[in-house]
């Protein structure tokens, strides 16, 4: 209220966020941390576009938001051409387009806020080369060819093939739902005992590794096991140290960053606003695990009250 | 017995601008067989399916054993004692003959209880078909399979072997070869001495007709235009009244 | 007891006649009346649902599911049904593609495409009819087959819809030119259904199998055509999509937009079980599933709440639809 | 003219373990007209349904004026000339009066070309059925709203409105009233009078078949079992050698 | 000419009968048959195939659909369809664990979820049969809201499964108790189907909708009723799911289970046009396809070329337990 009142009078500004998997919970704080910068702004804000990374979906949904003369659209560039149309309409219409989550440099947009889908598959691919020195390593991806996970895989393999390790990689689908990843990940370990890492690129895959893992005991079996994301099970397998790692990609800020650059871009008439603004990848392990599984927080999206964490000690990284 | 089995009064029936009944009346007795003659589309079946509960009536009233009645659906009609062929037989072609016979009517065994005892019901169906003298191979057969003049036969099975009071029959004998429909015939003057039946059979065979029924009713357009004692006519009179009502009918 | 001979037994031919017409006319009329009320209702709570912007993202919201759903309309009607024309949809302009990559000119590609999406049509065809595979079963693993098909050739990512300006103008990128592709479609389709003898064969195929094939129909060169056809509509549909947005997609259309296409044919007023249909219906069922996706978005319905509200316009739209229906033709069925 | 129309030669046909037909010879000649008579289940529309390319026999030859032929479709024995009603009439429920009658030989227009000419078609069925003398409210309703009889008769007015050389016709009086048969019967006459059709009939109304037919054949479970001209015969008799034959194969 | 009388026309009803039990029975032991052939595949090309960890999971590739499929399966004899089945598939444990937290005993939260998801059937239903709203469209409308309204209520991200480690183990936790549940449901469900009123009901429902009718059969009960029961079936599997992966996801199950389901059925011998069906049939067809499944992921077939190799091997599969229906009931159709 008071950072409220020292804003200028303004419009109750509405942003539209055109995103890929609208459903997907990684999206949750996201969806909170727009919710947030919102409030805190006073504007408004529209979550729409595909439920299954259609990018001809999100065209669609970005076009609806051009013609209801949105004042600002964020989007995810998870197809490296589709936007380019979209985009320039927009700002021919005076509508600033901000990139989120994943990016497509050449598409046209102010600034990207995130952390690349390609560069996160490759930092993965790192850990992967630097866990498991040589061997059958399975990666597994929920719907192959989705823009929104298939980059990160190509990365990851990429950064395999990359370290030059004698490591052969199996590709695997899943299936699109939870109940289904599961069966899936067991069947293939069934197969391949001889595997020395399981690694997921997608929240559900990630928590049906984790769940096989601890299924089997393979931490005893030596072997590895990461993912993306903190679906609950994952967090608690984690802790258990079922998983090596999961990746944090901080989502709230990719929402909350990418509003307060809007609203800036609006308010100084363009003036200012866009920044690149990297929100980083963090690899969650046992050691970290503790605070996301005692708390509760719109920040990772498991608890919907809007409160502040408290936290005390030196702060590690 | 004054009361009727079943009377119609003033039944009208109208499907959009088109008018099927126009205002019939007619009743049947207690251990009577009441024989419909008529043109092609004079809403023989129309009415019919209105005596069953099968459809609305658009207006008019029906007395069944002297009682007003509503008739809500084809169960209630049942209830009361009302029973029928339809003219399209209303088989079920994935389903065996002896299920077919007894749909809706199906026997349950004692135990396990609410199961079907089709053991049962397929060892009747062999017999009332037998009756009937119709060659069908198996009741275990499904009924798509079967001939024209077997398909009837169920049908007719059916609702001979039923205990109803009144028996509604749209053209039973349509497919029948000689041999059977005499069988058939046979069957259902068996039915009519063993008393209080009423019976209701859509014909077009005029001479069958006088020879089974006790009385018939001729109807044309959506009206009824002549009704006799059948042993008071006969074919060719018959005959020459259908064409000049036709004529009359067609010139007014 | 021969009585009410006064009363006139009516029904003259033409009486019955314009009655059965005009109840023809009304069952696609209802459907017309639920989307005039969807748009009056979208304009009044935002007055740009009726701008020049809109209008021309509503076209794009309608044209891909109303021209898929011209070829599923067909084939529902003949008594088939086909899951797969999604996957076609995406590997159609792949394939144009990589043959134009290959040296083979865009116009040419497109052709080869369109081949090749009428080759998948008939296996499709000759799998259920010659070997009497239901066809939900077969399309089913065609659809898995071109989808992974499609995965492989693309590697699994997007590539750039390749064509000069004008020429994608054509085929898609011009805001209207795939809607106006659509109405061309769907008028074509339209005549061949009503006016033409495969028409006539197609609803004689699927309203009773034995008698068409008694009246010396060839029922099994009906329903192939008809999935050859729905699958080079599909193809068609695909690369028209490719050239709107520019992209080639592996994992375009899916599913989704076949259920889209069928959702609207039913929408429409074509039975799932066949012997009957409409394509302009199907155009109409397009539009009202149109109208609500790009209505609701643009009021700035959240994605959550989004589905929750779609859902119950769509039984709202279509339960009014057939209130409608009853209530114009009224007495024309029991 | 020493050739037969259409000849038949120990026709089998077997349905799994059921043998439809056991071995049957027929033949009809030019302008002729061949009454079969028989038992429900005897055979009978099967018999039909291979001689008009509908289904295949199991063995046996046929020949179509002289020539040996295998019937490949009903298109390619429509194409010999031969056309038929079936029992279960074929009609498409979902369509129009007309559009049923030209079913499969459309009327086409001459520009546009290749599209339906929908007026000539409904003015042709009109025109066809006023000739039956059947009262249908109109040629524009769908099929399945019609009454049984209506529909037969379009069946019927369909298969004699063609230029066929033969004619089979699978019980095409059965849903028909008096009036309606007379008339379809007269015109069958009219039609026989042209010259050199041949039609078949599968009637159950021996005192019809009599009237109409030149010659008459009985079936019974599978085979002929009695074949005579119709001038020597009579309705008595009939009705004797079908219960004869029928114990005959029964005891057998 | 009166020939041939010696060859005997037979068919005495014990025979015609035989064949046509033989024939029944054949029908589902085609597909059996490729069953056994697939297992015996993957056994030789994997010895693993057949070892305790994988049969344990083979059975969980096989548990849901077939749960649901008898469900989908008793709609399609009747002539409907639910889409929506998935989406209650996910509502179903969500309503569990909100009653759960709130205070309600699990067991009594489980009975008001499956009395919630019957709810939704009833809906389902009424819509259907008293508005006369296709099914198709009727359960399209409720799969998006009901689709919204989980999301809405989850806040769109899962939570753990909760319940005693025992209560779970029944409840689908412990390897083998889905597929137990399965049996129990798929044998009730068959005994329902061939030896009850109402199974033979529902066949005369989709048989001869008027025919039933006629006979004075309450066709429009016998639908609703089995949308409820599909709806309760999808409901009780959702909250298996759940136990099983100790997760509950809004989005679990979706179009994908309902797929997955219907295929399961139409492999299984039930045709989409309805009047027929078998629920054993459906069984098979779930193993069917969980063994194909299931046999292509342990043999580690790549991502891109799964969907190739399981699109070709439906084909084939359903290809060959027609043919081998075809060879072992040699002429009992024509
Ligand atoms: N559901 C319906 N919708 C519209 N018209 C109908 C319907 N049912 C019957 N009709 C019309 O009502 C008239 C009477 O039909 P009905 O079936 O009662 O005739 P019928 O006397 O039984 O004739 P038939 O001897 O040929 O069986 C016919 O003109 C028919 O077309
Ligand atoms: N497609 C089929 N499959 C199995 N059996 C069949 C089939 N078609 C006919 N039949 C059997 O063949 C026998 C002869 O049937 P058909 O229809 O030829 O008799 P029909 O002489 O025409 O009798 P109706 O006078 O009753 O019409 C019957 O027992 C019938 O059940
Ligand atoms: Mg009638
Ligand atoms: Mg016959």
């Amino acid at each position: 209220r008071q950072a409220r009142a020292e804003m200028p009078q303004h419009p109750k500004w509405r942003f539209v966020f055109v995103n890929h998997v609208t459903t997907n919970p990684f999206f949750g704080p996201t969806q909170y941390g727009i919710q947030d910068a919102c409030a805190l702004l006073g504007c408004d804000f529209q979550w729409t576009g595909s439920q299954t990374s259609n990018a001809a979906e999100m065209v669609n949904a970005m076009n609806a938001a051009i013609a209801g003369k949105a004042d600002a659209i964020a989007v995810c560039l998870v197809d490296p051409v589709a936007f380019n149309r979209p985009i320039q309409r927009a700002m021919e219409a005076g509508i600033p387009v901000f990139a989120y989550n994943a990016d497509a440099p050449k598409a046209g947009r102010l600034a990207y806020i995130g952390q690349d889908l390609y560069l996160a598959g490759v930092a993965m691919g790192e850990r992967i080369a630097g866990l498991v020195p040589s061997g059958k390593v399975a990666l597994f991806i929920a719907t192959p060819g989705q823009l929104n996970i298939q980059p990160r895989i190509d990365g990851a393999q990429d950064a395999i093939k990359k370290s030059g390790k004698p490591i052969t990689i199996d590709v695997i689908a899943t299936g699109p739902t939870v109940d289904q990843e599961l069966s899936v990940i067991k069947a293939y370990y069934i197969g391949h005992q001889d595997v020395k890492g399981m690694f997921a690129v997608d929240a559900g895959s990630t928590q049906g590794v984790s769940e096989v893992m601890r299924d089997q005991n393979l931490p005893s079996k030596g072997i590895k096991g990461g993912g993306f994301d903190l679906l609950p099970r994952t967090e608690q397998n984690i802790k258990d140290g079922f998983l090596d790692f999961t990746i944090d990609q901080q989502p709230y800020l990719q929402g909350f960053y990418t509003a307060m650059e809007m609203f800036v871009f609006l308010a100084s008439g363009g003036l200012s606003g866009p920044a690149e603004i990297n929100t980083g990848l963090k690899f969650v392990t046992k050691e970290s695990i503790d605070p996301y599984l005692s708390t509760q927080s719109r920040y990772e999206g498991n608890s919907e009250a809007a409160k502040v964490i408290p936290r005390s000690g030196p702060i590690a990284i | 017995m004054n009361a009727d089995a079943l009377r119609a009064e003033e039944i009208v029936k109208r499907f959009g601008p088109l008018t099927a009944l126009a205002g019939v009346s007619m009743h049947v007795k207690s251990g009577e067989i009441l024989g419909i003659l008529g043109d092609n589309g004079a809403g023989k079946s129309t009415l019919m399916k209105i005596l069953t509960g099968f459809q609305p009536q658009t207006s008019g009233r029906l007395f069944v054993f002297g009682d007003e009645v509503e008739l809500r659906s084809v169960d209630h009609a049942r209830a009361l004692g009302i029973e029928c062929v339809y003219q399209d037989l209303a088989l079920v072609n994935g389903l065996s003959v002896y299920h077919n016979m007894f749909l809706n009517r199906e026997r349950l065994r004692r135990f396990p209880p609410r199961m079907l005892n089709n053991g049962s019901m397929r060892h009747r169906a062999r017999e009332v078909l037998d009756d009937i003298g119709v060659n069908i191979p198996s009741v275990d057969v499904e009924v798509e399979r079967l001939s024209g003049g077997q398909r009837q036969a169920i049908a007719v099975a059916r609702a001979v072997s039923s205990d109803a009071r009144i028996l509604l029959l749209d053209e039973p004998l349509a497919a029948m070869g000689a041999r059977e429909s005499a069988l058939i015939i046979d069957l259902i003057l068996r039915l009519k001495a063993r008393g209080n039946l009423s019976i209701i059979m859509i014909m077009h065979n005029y001479a069958q007709t006088l020879d089974i029924a006790d009385r018939i009713m001729l109807m044309q357009r959506g009206t009824v235009t002549y009704e006799k004692a059948a042993g008071e006519t006969s074919v060719p009179e018959l005959m020459e009244i259908v064409r000049r009502e036709y004529r009359a009918l067609r010139s007014a | 007891m021969s009585s009410a001979t006064g009363s006139g037994a009516a029904g003259g031919p033409s009486r019955v006649g314009s009655a059965v017409d005009a109840f023809l006319r009304i069952r696609e009329a209802s459907i017309v009346v639920v989307a005039i009320l969807l748009v009056i209702y979208f304009q009044s709570v935002n007055e740009n649902f009726l701008s020049k912007a809109n209008l021309e993202t509503l076209s794009q919201f309608i044209a891909a599911s109303a021209i898929i759903a011209c070829g599923e309309i067909m084939l529902l009607i003949c008594g088939e049904i086909d899951l797969s024309v999604g996957q076609v949809f995406a590997l159609a302009p792949f394939i144009m593609h990589f043959a134009n990559t290959a040296g083979v000119p865009l116009v040419l590609a497109i052709i080869l495409a369109l081949l090749a999406c009428a080759l998948i049509g008939l296996l499709n065809g000759l799998i259920t009819v010659m070997l009497s595979v239901p066809s939900f079963v077969t399309t089913l693993g065609t659809l898995f087959l071109i989808n992974g098909f499609t995965l492989t050739i693309s590697h699994g990512s997007p590539v750039q819809t390749g064509g000069s300006e004008a020429f994608a103008d054509v085929m898609g990128a011009w805001g209207y030119s795939e809607i106006l592709w659509a109405f061309l479609i769907v008028a074509i389709m339209h005549t061949a259904l009503r006016q033409t003898r495969w028409g006539l064969h197609t609803i004689a195929t699927g309203g009773n199998l034995t008698g068409a094939a008694e009246a010396g129909i060839h029922v099994n060169r009906i329903k192939v055509g008809n999935f050859v056809l729905t699958s080079v509509l599909g193809g068609f549909t695909g690369i028209l999509e490719a050239f709107r947005i520019g992209s080639t997609d592996p994992l375009a259309g899916g599913t989704n937009i076949m259920f889209l296409a069928v959702a609207a044919g039913v929408i429409g007023g074509t039975p799932l079980a066949g012997g009957s249909g409409t394509i302009v219906g199907g155009l109409i069922g397009a539009i009202v599933l149109g109208v609500l996706r790009d209505g609701f978005t643009l009021q700035g319905i959240n994605a959550f709440t989004f589905d929750m509200i779609i859902g119950a316009a769509i039984l709202v739209a279509m339960v009014s639809n057939i209130h409608l229906g009853r209530l114009r033709g009224a007495g024309a069925r029991r």
